[in-house]
């Protein structure tokens, strides 16, 4: 691991620090301007003279293509996504952000910076299968108005989609909590809009409000549970809420600050019960933003959670008992139990991922009570760091895969989408004899979803479970082998929460298996035969995806010491 | 050296399937039924080399190695490539007289499957998934880490679960889901029991091929060496509740994959709405996979909680064995009748492992292999039928020997030799088994009434295959019709082709119950070694040293 | 007789060859069974090889030299061959008792031959041989059989090569092997004529009830291995091991025996697994003879004989004595059963069936009785009682031959008579279409009602069937035992010493009485039979019109008549001494002369006053009183102008005196209810079919639906609560965001009020 | 002064009320006033605090928060205008065509 670096806002190297963030930035801006260039001009004020300034106007035969915006931010964020694999490659700086005061602002890690491998990689994948997606009506200057507008609006979508993943990058740089919460209110805003896009629709708007008004609820609450931190430790710089943890972290009123703060960030992740509105949202919102809810959104307030608990929380929760343990590892229960219940009999495709995603909330919640839970029995627990290591490990590669096979599945029904609606799983019937290659796509994506070899889903489960179980049982075997004696009582209870998983991997096969069996089996729906409309860009982001899916499940080694690194790189002082 | 062998054995099937599947993916119906026979062909001959090379494994052509002798825990053709260093995983591959059989069986039956069905409809996505069937099943036989053995052993699901859906009868979208989901959850069970079971590994032991994330191995050489000297010791490896409860976890995935009684229920559904090729591949070598996985892990790495566990084992058996045995007696549908005799069989293999003897497990070893090569003809003697007379129930078709003199005949051989006639192979291992019991109860004093369920059982058996012949192939006398479900169409005989599969099936079947050392001398070496290398060390004074 | 103290590995050039005795047939089986599949319905397959017959033929021929040179050569040594060739590891395992290390296991095949496999050997190889011509009379004639005998070739090689292989097998376990080869060639015969209900049904119910007795004998098998470590002969019948054995375990023995003789009592068809016998006369007639009279059943005798070494050994004095009793028993039950059955039977086939089981049933006694003596006798010691024992078991198995012979031919003869009555009728009553295709022939052959086998359809065919008439007289006079002629020499030894163990045993006074009667019995309803069949007039138009036999089929009886015939010069030869014990030969102990002089004077001038009345007794009962009945109700003269040989013309007259002095109205006794009893069998059959069909029936359905129900049930009712307990979590989803954001809330307060109370 | 716990006891107290009233209001409108509420809440505790620890960055954060609140109040507001648009009515209970 590099030296750290400390550099000041806007002081030398922090262009460098910031590249990818800098990049959507710029990319943002190019959005901005860029489809508005026109033949404008500007009459200066008392005269006739018009200089043209080319805003406004008729727009260029360029500027005004509607697909313009989405190759913008598609760039944009690939381009954000490939320098952070190019920084990767060259090995990493860890760069702090420090004001003048000695306040840490934002920490450019490898943990980080694999957080944002996932936010611009499902955004990048987004914006570009959302290419076909949007109604456009061709372009030039031949447009009705109305179409004109809509046209228009493609640029105010994708300027979203920019938003979104600056604010998700906070979230992911942030070393102060509140600096986080801006962050996280950025990325909200944006894809609370998102999700309302599709406002000449009833289910459109519904989604969005629903989104929207549950979501301000909760992040009020983590708000309030942020100012009850700060009334508590002066400070919101997670440098010094774990001191603070440290020594005096058993109190009611940190604790209930963090029971808040979690409520903001479970609300992100979709965890029981603050799920409710997921399901509406996406199942009102298109497709690719649905994928983005479930996979960046998610890696996002899984993130906040990551930082809540673990920087901040975790040494208080030596004796393996803490409030906040227990408290998750109920809520880990009840989230994948609850969702993968739902699932089961949902006959929405869309609601269907909803509820597979909070289920998977589920399991990584458990992950995180297993973190929660390492040094539970010193003499038996092993090399905490490593163990946790582990574990953040398994969310890290968890949450990267995810954006292949869940986006991934979100495209295929973007795809049915564009021909007439997703919103029953009967729509998806025949899809094997109408389009073989998508419906093989789907089936990988769902049993990756169930975890069935060797597709990424079964590695990130495993090691998932692997985590889990690495915690309960600790160093138990080398204690035997020295002549310890050990009992099945003796393992730690979040085993039970590995065993309550694979119980509910069981459950979920059903309703993934349902969807593979409409698309081979039934037959497609009256007026729905013969091949799908085209829209080459959302193809190859499945392809791309799938790839992803099969040879991460197969050849998973490289992302796994990826995510090892990343993790690792989190490590503060445990 | 050929050492590498076992790795295109696995990985060739799987590509050329993966290969064929995506050059007919985007091909319209009339291509493909075009390509249906160039495929078809391509799969058989792939097949074939496939049993050459097994074949000339066994006939000691490559690599020179006797099957025989092979130390416990020691295999052959063994190869490693680090596939996920972080966690200690690798492709390890290799061999034993334990896996050799099975590996040559799955070989076998590819073409033998090809064969049967090969004129099954949509042959071009249909003969690569057999295909590919194929390469995950000797996948799951000769792999060596637990990893590995993971993703092969789900891996099986995918092909069979689409022959299942795409191929099936008429309830084929009910019982593909049942099969995946029912054995999906044992095994997911089972995997939490070998992720337990591989973090309970000593870490200051030496590990060659330790993940560098973890510090453990999923090799399931080194495990099981560790756990060989840890029970060596007089120790219970893991202590013994610990390892009891690995057991039970492991045992449950393969019970359920065997299957034993009360897990078994999925098996009927898959098997009746299963097409033939299906079929026979899932019970000649699928069902196949429980038991091998039993000894491969559970049996030799908890000796003692087997022990522990012998009496509950034994129950199971033997209710397997009488449960489906009766059962066998109530069914009207050929096909459900075959599938419970499977059960039946199953359990005769859990018997055998019970018994915990040499003979019993080569017992069980051979009634693996055996039933793998009679249980295939079983169900192609049903695919036939079923194909022929559009109807499985039995009675609708009578005087079979009149209209369909060839399937008459394979139907007879395959219920003769499933009802365990000597000189036929599935004798020899219900004779062992039998054997192996009898001196267990005398040894250890348990109550005769054990033999209660086997005698019940042999004359069971005979009763429903007896009586399903009685309605099929004999009788109709004059008003011998076609059955009402081929409306007046000429009753047609088996195909050339299912004739050739039914002579392959039927000379094998006769040569390994003529010639049952053939197979069984290895098994029985394999058994002989696990016993003086494991079980017999420790518990020594097991059997109170009569 | 003896263990294997005797026993010698003698390598001679054609005991390397006694392998293909078995291999032979086994061969041919595949060969004739794939000819006929591939040539069926060419003419020179047809005609020329017979359908297989012609290739079956050479096949017994020379099963039968080389049996022939291999009993040849071993009566020149005198004693028991082990292993023959190298004894092929069939089965190498190993058990573990404990020890340090696992002990390996063999279960190998090997040839062993003594006199009781020789005995038997001829018998099988013999009849096979003769049998197979008969068949080539019998089955190439019947157009019903066309273009599938070769199916009936093929499984009657197969069955051949079963028996031979049971014969000469070294152990027990090899025994039983080819005996479950025989009894599937047995169910394939039976169920020869395939389409008909009752055909396929009773080879089903052969081969269920043989099976069941099977189940027994595997299990009697395996306690025998376990006892033993082997099932070879050469083990278990060593003096040292049987001492080993008997110190601990002798019970367990007697169990383990005990079972193996409920094998036996399945395949020789003895109460109470007889019920598949007379079922089993659906099969061509050849098969009748062959298997269910003159071999297959008797393998049940030749197991029980086996485990002769167990009985007389020294260590179980006195400890098997039960089992010896349960066996007398058994044959005695049996005998009286089947024969009071036979009373009352019309049909030709039946009568002989029941009357095989009841002679199986004497040998049973014979054996159970010389059991009984050499498990209780000090024989090994004791000159006198050496000899006691030696005979009675030699006249069992001295009954065992004259029975085979016999009921062979019997079974021939009324092939012979049954095959003329059907062609007779055909003739008669479609004589216009007898050109047609198989297919109607076939068709018409069920159309008609006319019972072929009735001995109602028949009477007076002495003078159209000569021959037969003749050998099925003689084989009535083997079986009833009249003096002099075949089973006479044997079965009168059979009741002396039945009649001798009941005295030291009062136990055995069952058996004993049971044989007594029997012999009445048995004289009344072969006297019955034959009179019925071939004395008095044709009893219908069918019955005046039967000609004369072919060939094919007279020479077997014809040679069949002689080797009962001659049955005396066997007995004086000192058979009932050789076939069972291995320190004497053929004329060893006299000469030929000296020998039916000895054997006549044993027999009728007995020294002992008891076994003198006895011997009188039963002479009187099975040679005057039985026949004498007979005659008086169904004998008769021949029709006006009809003339039989000359040899039978005194019988046909005395039956005629008789029936004429003495004949009663016995309808009294054909409708009271016994007799009904009789005919329906007991109302056995009925009561096993009764059971099959409620109790093992009912119970499959009632588990077959548990198994669906319950267990099945039980996975279909997590799966539907899992579908409930779905509606219910999602219906929570109301779609008002009020309702989400109370969940927010509540999910807020209970982190809070958790956190505070634990806090 | 006031003491700051009192502002924070009162800060606790508007929370409360923002949070009941978000559930218990079906009025989009209200709803959105609630969560303002709650963010005053928030905000005045933020300035509580920053007295208490005579930190200044709890007016920085209570600032920032205020400009938080006030694009929540915007975006909501549009979205209600669209729901508007289709549905003809703010009511939350009454806007619920996707459930289950």
């Amino acid at each position: 691991m590099s030296e750290l670096t400390v550099v000041e806002p806007f002081g030398d190297g922090f262009v460098a620090a910031l590249g990818p963030e800098l990049m959507l930035f710029a990319g943002l801006l190019v959005l901005i301007l860029l489809p508005n260039l026109g033949r404008g001009t500007f009459r200066i004020p008392g005269t006739q003279i018009r200089l043209p300034w080319l805003l406004g106007g008729n727009r260029f035969k360029l500027t005004s293509d509607p697909r313009l915006p989405s190759w913008i931010a598609t760039i944009t964020l690939t381009a954000a996504f490939l320098n952070i694999l190019y920084i990767f490659s060259e090995g990493l700086d860890r760069v702090a952000i420090m004001t003048e005061s000695g306040k840490e602002i934002l920490l450019v890690n490898g943990f980080s910076r694999v957080f944002e491998l996932i936010f611009f990689g499902a955004l990048a994948l987004a914006s570009f299968s959302s290419m076909n997606r949007l109604a456009v009506k061709g372009s030039g200057s031949k447009l009705s108005e109305h179409e004109l507008y809509n046209n228009r609006r493609q640029g105010d979508f994708y300027i979203l989609m920019i938003t979104c993943a600056l604010g998700m990058s906070v979230v992911a740089l942030a070393q102060d909590l509140f600096v986080l919460f801006i962050g996280l209110e950025l990325a909200s805003f944006s894809t609370y809009v998102l999700v309302a896009f599709l406002k000449e629709s009833k289910a459109g708007v519904e989604s969005g409000m629903k989104y929207f008004i549950v979501g301000s609820v909760a992040s009020g609450v983590g708000l309030y549970g942020l100012s009850m931190l700060y009334l508590w430790a002066g400070s919101l710089q997670f440098s010094v809420l774990a001191t603070h943890f440290a020594t005096s972290g058993t109190t009611a009123l940190p604790l209930i600050g963090i029971g808040f703060v979690l409520v903001g960030f479970g609300f992100k992740v979709s965890a029981a019960p603050f799920h409710f509105a997921a399901p509406d949202a996406y199942a009102g919102a298109s497709s690719p933003v649905a994928g983005v809810l479930a996979t960046a959104s998610k890696a996002m307030g899984m993130l906040g959670l990551i930082r809540m608990l673990l920087i901040v929380a975790a040494p208080e929760s030596s004796d393996g008992s803490a409030v906040w343990l227990i408290c998750f590892g109920a809520l880990a229960a009840v989230t994948m139990t609850w969702g993968n219940l739902a699932a089961l009999g949902s006959q929405n495709p869309k609601r269907m991922l909803a509820y597979s995603s909070v289920a998977h909330a589920g399991y990584m919640l458990a992950a995180i009570t297993a973190i929660g839970a390492w040094n539970w029995d010193a003499a038996v627990a092993g090399d905490a760091g490593t163990a946790a290591v582990a574990v953040l490990t398994a969310l890290l590669f968890h949450l990267v895969v995810l954006v292949a096979f869940k986006l991934g599945a979100f495209l295929v029904l973007s795809v049915l989408e564009s021909e007439g609606g997703a919103s029953s799983l009967s729509s998806l019937g025949g899809l094997a004899k109408r389009e073989p290659l998508l419906a093989v796509s789907m089936f990988i994506f769902m049993i990756s979803l169930a975890g069935v070899p060797p597709m990424a889903g079964f590695l990130s489960k495993l090691l998932v479970i692997m985590a889990i179980v690495r915690v309960a049982v600790g160093d138990m075997g080398s204690e035997i082998a020295a002549g310890g004696a050990f009992d099945v009582g003796d393992f730690h209870w979040v085993w039970w929460l590995a065993l309550l998983m694979v119980v509910n991997s069981a459950i979920s096969m059903f309703y993934y298996l349902r969807v593979v069996v409409v698309m081979f089996f039934d037959q497609p729906e009256e007026g729905r035969e013969g091949p799908l409309p085209s829209g080459w860009q959302v193809r190859t982001a499945i392809l791309l995806c799938v790839l992803t899916t099969v040879f991460v499940g197969v050849a998973g080694n490289g992302l796994l010491e990826l995510c090892e690194m990343a993790a690792n790189s989190l490590n503060y002082d445990w | 050296m050929d050492d590498w062998i076992s790795l295109p054995l696995v990985g060739f099937p799987l590509i050329a399937s993966v290969v064929l599947l995506a050059f007919v993916s985007n091909a319209n119906q009339a291509t493909r039924d075009r390509l249906a026979s160039p495929i078809r062909m391509v799969c058989l001959v792939f097949s074939s080399l496939l049993l050459v090379v097994t074949t000339g494994m066994f006939f000691q052509y490559f690599g020179n190695v006797s099957w025989e002798g092979i130390s416990f825990n020691s295999y052959e053709f063994d190869h490693r490539y680090l596939w996920i260093e972080a966690l200690g995983i690798h492709w390890a591959v290799g061999m034993d007289a334990l896996s050799f059989p099975m590996v040559w069986l799955t070989t076998f039956l590819l073409p033998v499957t090809i064969i049967a069905t090969w004129n099954e409809k949509n042959g071009a996505t249909y003969f690569p998934i057999v295909l590919a069937m194929g390469g995950a099943l000797i996948g799951v036989f000769v792999s060596l880490d637990l990893f590995m053995f993971y993703v092969f052993w789900e891996l099986t699901l995918i092909p069979m679960f689409f022959l299942i859906l795409m191929w099936g009868g008429k309830d084929r979208r009910y019982a593909s889901q049942k099969f995946f989901i029912y054995t999906f959850t044992a095994s997911v069970i089972m995997l939490l029991g070998l992720i337990t079971l591989y973090f309970f590994q000593d870490t200051s032991n030496p590990m060659i091929h330790a993940g560098t994330m973890t510090g453990r191995t999923f090799d399931i050489q080194t495990i099981t060496s560790h756990a060989l000297v840890e029970n060596s010791n007089g120790n219970w490896y893991l202590g013994a509740n610990i390892q009891k409860v690995l057991f039970v976890m492991l045992m449950l995935g393969f019970l359920v994959k065997l299957p034993a009684v009360p897990f078994h229920t999925w098996l009927p559904d898959a098997h009746v709405q299963a097409p033939t090729g299906g079929s026979m591949l899932l019970a000649g070598v699928m069902l196949k996979m429980g038991a091998y996985g039993m000894f491969r892990l559970p049996l030799s790495l908890f000796p003692h909680a087997l022990q522990y566990f012998q009496l509950t084992l034994m129950i199971i058996g033997m209710i397997s064995l009488v449960w489906g045995a009766i059962v066998c007696l109530g069914q009207t549908n050929l096909k459900k009748m075959v599938a419970y005799s499977s059960v039946s069989h199953m359990g005769v293999i859990v018997i055998g492992i019970a018994t915990m003897q040499p003979m019993g497990w080569a017992a069980a070893l051979f009634m693996m292999f055996a039933h793998g090569v009679i249980s295939p003809m079983l169900f192609a003697v049903c695919g036939a039928f079923k194909h022929h007379y559009h109807s499985m129930e039995i009675g609708a078709m009578r005087g079979m020997a009149k209209h369909s003199p060839w399937l008459a005949t394979s139907m007879m051989f395959a219920w003769m030799a499933s009802l365990g006639l000597p000189l036929l192979a599935g004798f020899v291992a219900e004779l062992m088994v039998l054997i192996a019991l009898w001196y267990m109860i005398a040894a250890e004093g348990w109550s005769v009434l054990w033999m209660v369920g086997p005698a019940l059982v042999l004359a069971i058996t005979a009763a429903y295959y007896l009586w399903s012949m009685q309605r099929t192939i004999f009788e109709g006398g004059d008003e011998t019709q076609p059955p009402a479900s081929l409306h007046g169409e000429p009753v047609p005989d088996i195909t050339d082709s299912e004739k050739l599969a039914m002579i392959i099936l039927a000379v094998f079947t006769i040569l390994f119950g003529v010639m049952p050392w053939i197979a069984l001398d290895m098994m029985n070496d394999w058994t002989v070694q696990i016993f003086e290398g494991l079980i017999l060390p420790i518990l020594g004074n097991f059997n109170g040293g009569a | 007789m003896a263990g294997s103290e005797n026993s010698v590995t003698v390598h001679s050039e054609w005991m390397e060859y006694a392998p293909l005795i078995i291999l032979l047939p086994m061969m041919s089986f595949a060969v004739i069974l794939f000819l006929g599949r591939v040539f069926n319905g060419h003419p020179f397959w047809k005609n020329t090889l017979k359908e297989g017959g012609l290739i079956a033929l050479p096949v017994m021929a020379a099963s039968l030299i080389l049996s022939l040179l291999l009993i040849s050569e071993f009566l020149k040594g005198h004693s028991a061959f082990d292993s023959l060739f190298e004894t092929i590891p069939w089965v190498n395992t190993a058990v573990w008792n404990g020890g340090a290390a696992t002990d390996s296991v063999s279960l190998g095949f090997g040839i062993y031959v003594d006199h009781i496999t020789v005995m038997l050997l001829f018998v099988a190889s013999f009849l096979c041989l003769l049998i197979n011509t008969f068949s080539i009379g019998y089955m190439n004639t019947d157009p019903i059989n066309d273009n599938r005998n070769h199916r009936f070739y093929a499984e009657f090689v197969l069955f051949c090569s079963g028996m031979l292989g049971m014969v000469l097998a070294d152990s027990f376990l090899w025994l039983f092997i080819f005996w479950e080869l025989m009894g599937l060639c047995s169910y394939l015969l039976i169920g020869f004529y395939y389409e008909r209900p009752s055909a396929a049904s009773a080879a089903k119910k052969a081969f269920l009830t043989t099976r069941i007795g099977d189940v027994f004998l595997v299990v009697g098998l395996v306690m025998l291995w376990d006892l033993f470590g082997s099932l070879n002969y050469a083990v278990v019948f060593d003096t040292y091991n049987i001492e080993q054995v008997a110190a601990h375990s002798a019970g367990t023995l007697q169990w383990a025996l005990g079972l193996m003789f409920i094998g036996a009592v399945g395949k020789s068809a003895q109460f109470p697994l007889h019920v598949w016998l007379p079922d089993a006369m659906e099969g061509p007639t050849p098969v009748s003879a062959l298997i269910h009279a003159a071999t297959m059943v008797n393998a049940g005798l030749y197991l029980v004989a086996r485990m002769f070494p167990f009985f007389g050994a020294d260590a179980l004095h006195g400890d098997l004595d039960d089992l010896a009793f349960i066996i007398a028993s058994v044959g005695g039950i049996t005998a009286v059963m089947a024969a009071a059955i036979a009373f009352v039977q019309m049909d030709l086939k039946k009568v002989l069936a029941y009357s095989t089981m009841s002679q199986l049933a004497y040998i049973f006694t014979g054996l159970g009785c010389a059991m009984y003596l050499a498990n209780t006798l000090d024989w090994h010691h004791d000159k006198d009682a050496h000899y006691i024992v030696i005979v009675a078991f030699g006249a069992a198995l001295f009954h065992l031959f004259n029975h085979a012979m016999a009921k062979g031919m019997l079974f021939m003869a009324s092939g012979s008579v049954i095959h003329e009555v059907h062609h007779a009728h055909h003739h008669l009553h479609h004589h216009d279409d007898h050109g047609d295709d198989h297919g109607d022939d076939h068709d018409d052959h069920h159309d008609d009602h006319f019972d072929a086998q009735s001995m109602e359809n028949m009477g007076g065919l002495a003078s159209k069937m000569p021959i037969t008439a003749t050998a099925m007289l003689v084989g009535s006079a083997s079986i009833m035992g009249l003096p002099l002629i075949g089973g006479f020499w044997s079965k009168e030894g059979i009741i002396a010493n039945a009649w001798r163990v009941a005295q030291d045993d009062p136990r055995f006074f069952l058996p004993a009485a049971c044989v007594l009667i029997g012999a009445a019995m048995t004289g009344f309803y072969m006297s019955r039979m034959w009179f019925m069949t071939f004395a008095g007039k044709p009893k219908n138009e069918v019955a005046a019109h039967v000609g004369p036999t072919n060939t094919w089929i007279k020479t077997p009886l014809f040679i069949l008549t002689f080797v009962t015939l001659s049955s005396i010069i066997l007995a004086g030869m000192g058979f009932t001494h050789w076939a069972s014990d291995t320190s004497y030969s053929f004329l060893s102990e006299r000469t030929l002369i000296e020998g039916i002089v000895y054997e006549m004077d044993h027999a009728f001038l007995n020294s002992d006053a008891f076994f003198f009345i006895l011997t009188y007794i039963a002479i009187f009962l099975g040679a005057v009183v039985g026949p004498g009945l007979a005659m008086a109700l169904y004998g008769g003269s021949l029709a006006e102008g009809e003339t039989a040989k000359p040899w039978m013309r005194p019988v046909l007259r005395l039956s005629a005196w008789m029936n004429g002095r003495f004949y009663f109205d016995n309808s009294a006794f054909r409708d009271s209810t016994f007799a009904i009893a009789l005919q329906n069998r007991l109302y056995i059959d009925e009561y096993y079919d009764k059971a099959m069909v409620n109790i093992v029936a009912g119970f499959s359905n009632k588990v077959a639906e548990a198994d669906s129900e319950v267990i099945d049930g039980t996975i279909k009712s997590i799966e539907s609560g899992s579908q409930s307990l779905s509606t219910f979590v999602r219906s929570m989803t109301t779609g008002s965001a009020r309702d989400y954001i109370l969940m927010v809330s509540v999910g807020t307060l209970v982190i809070f009020f958790l956190i505070w109370g634990m806090a | 002064m006031i003491d700051p716990a009192l502002v924070s006891g009162l800060s606790a107290l508007m929370f409360v009320i923002g949070l009941g009233g978000a559930f218990t209001r079906k009025n989009a409108i209200i709803v959105l006033m609630c969560i303002e509420l709650m963010l005053n809440a928030a905000n005045m505790q933020f300035a509580a605090a920053a007295v208490h620890h005579g930190d200044t960055t709890g007016w920085v954060y209570t600032l920032f928060a205020i400009a938080i609140a006030a694009s929540e109040v915007a975006i909501g507001l549009a979205i209600f205008l669209a729901v508007y648009g289709q549905h003809e009515t703010i009511s939350l209970d009454d806007v619920d065509i996707l459930k289950n």
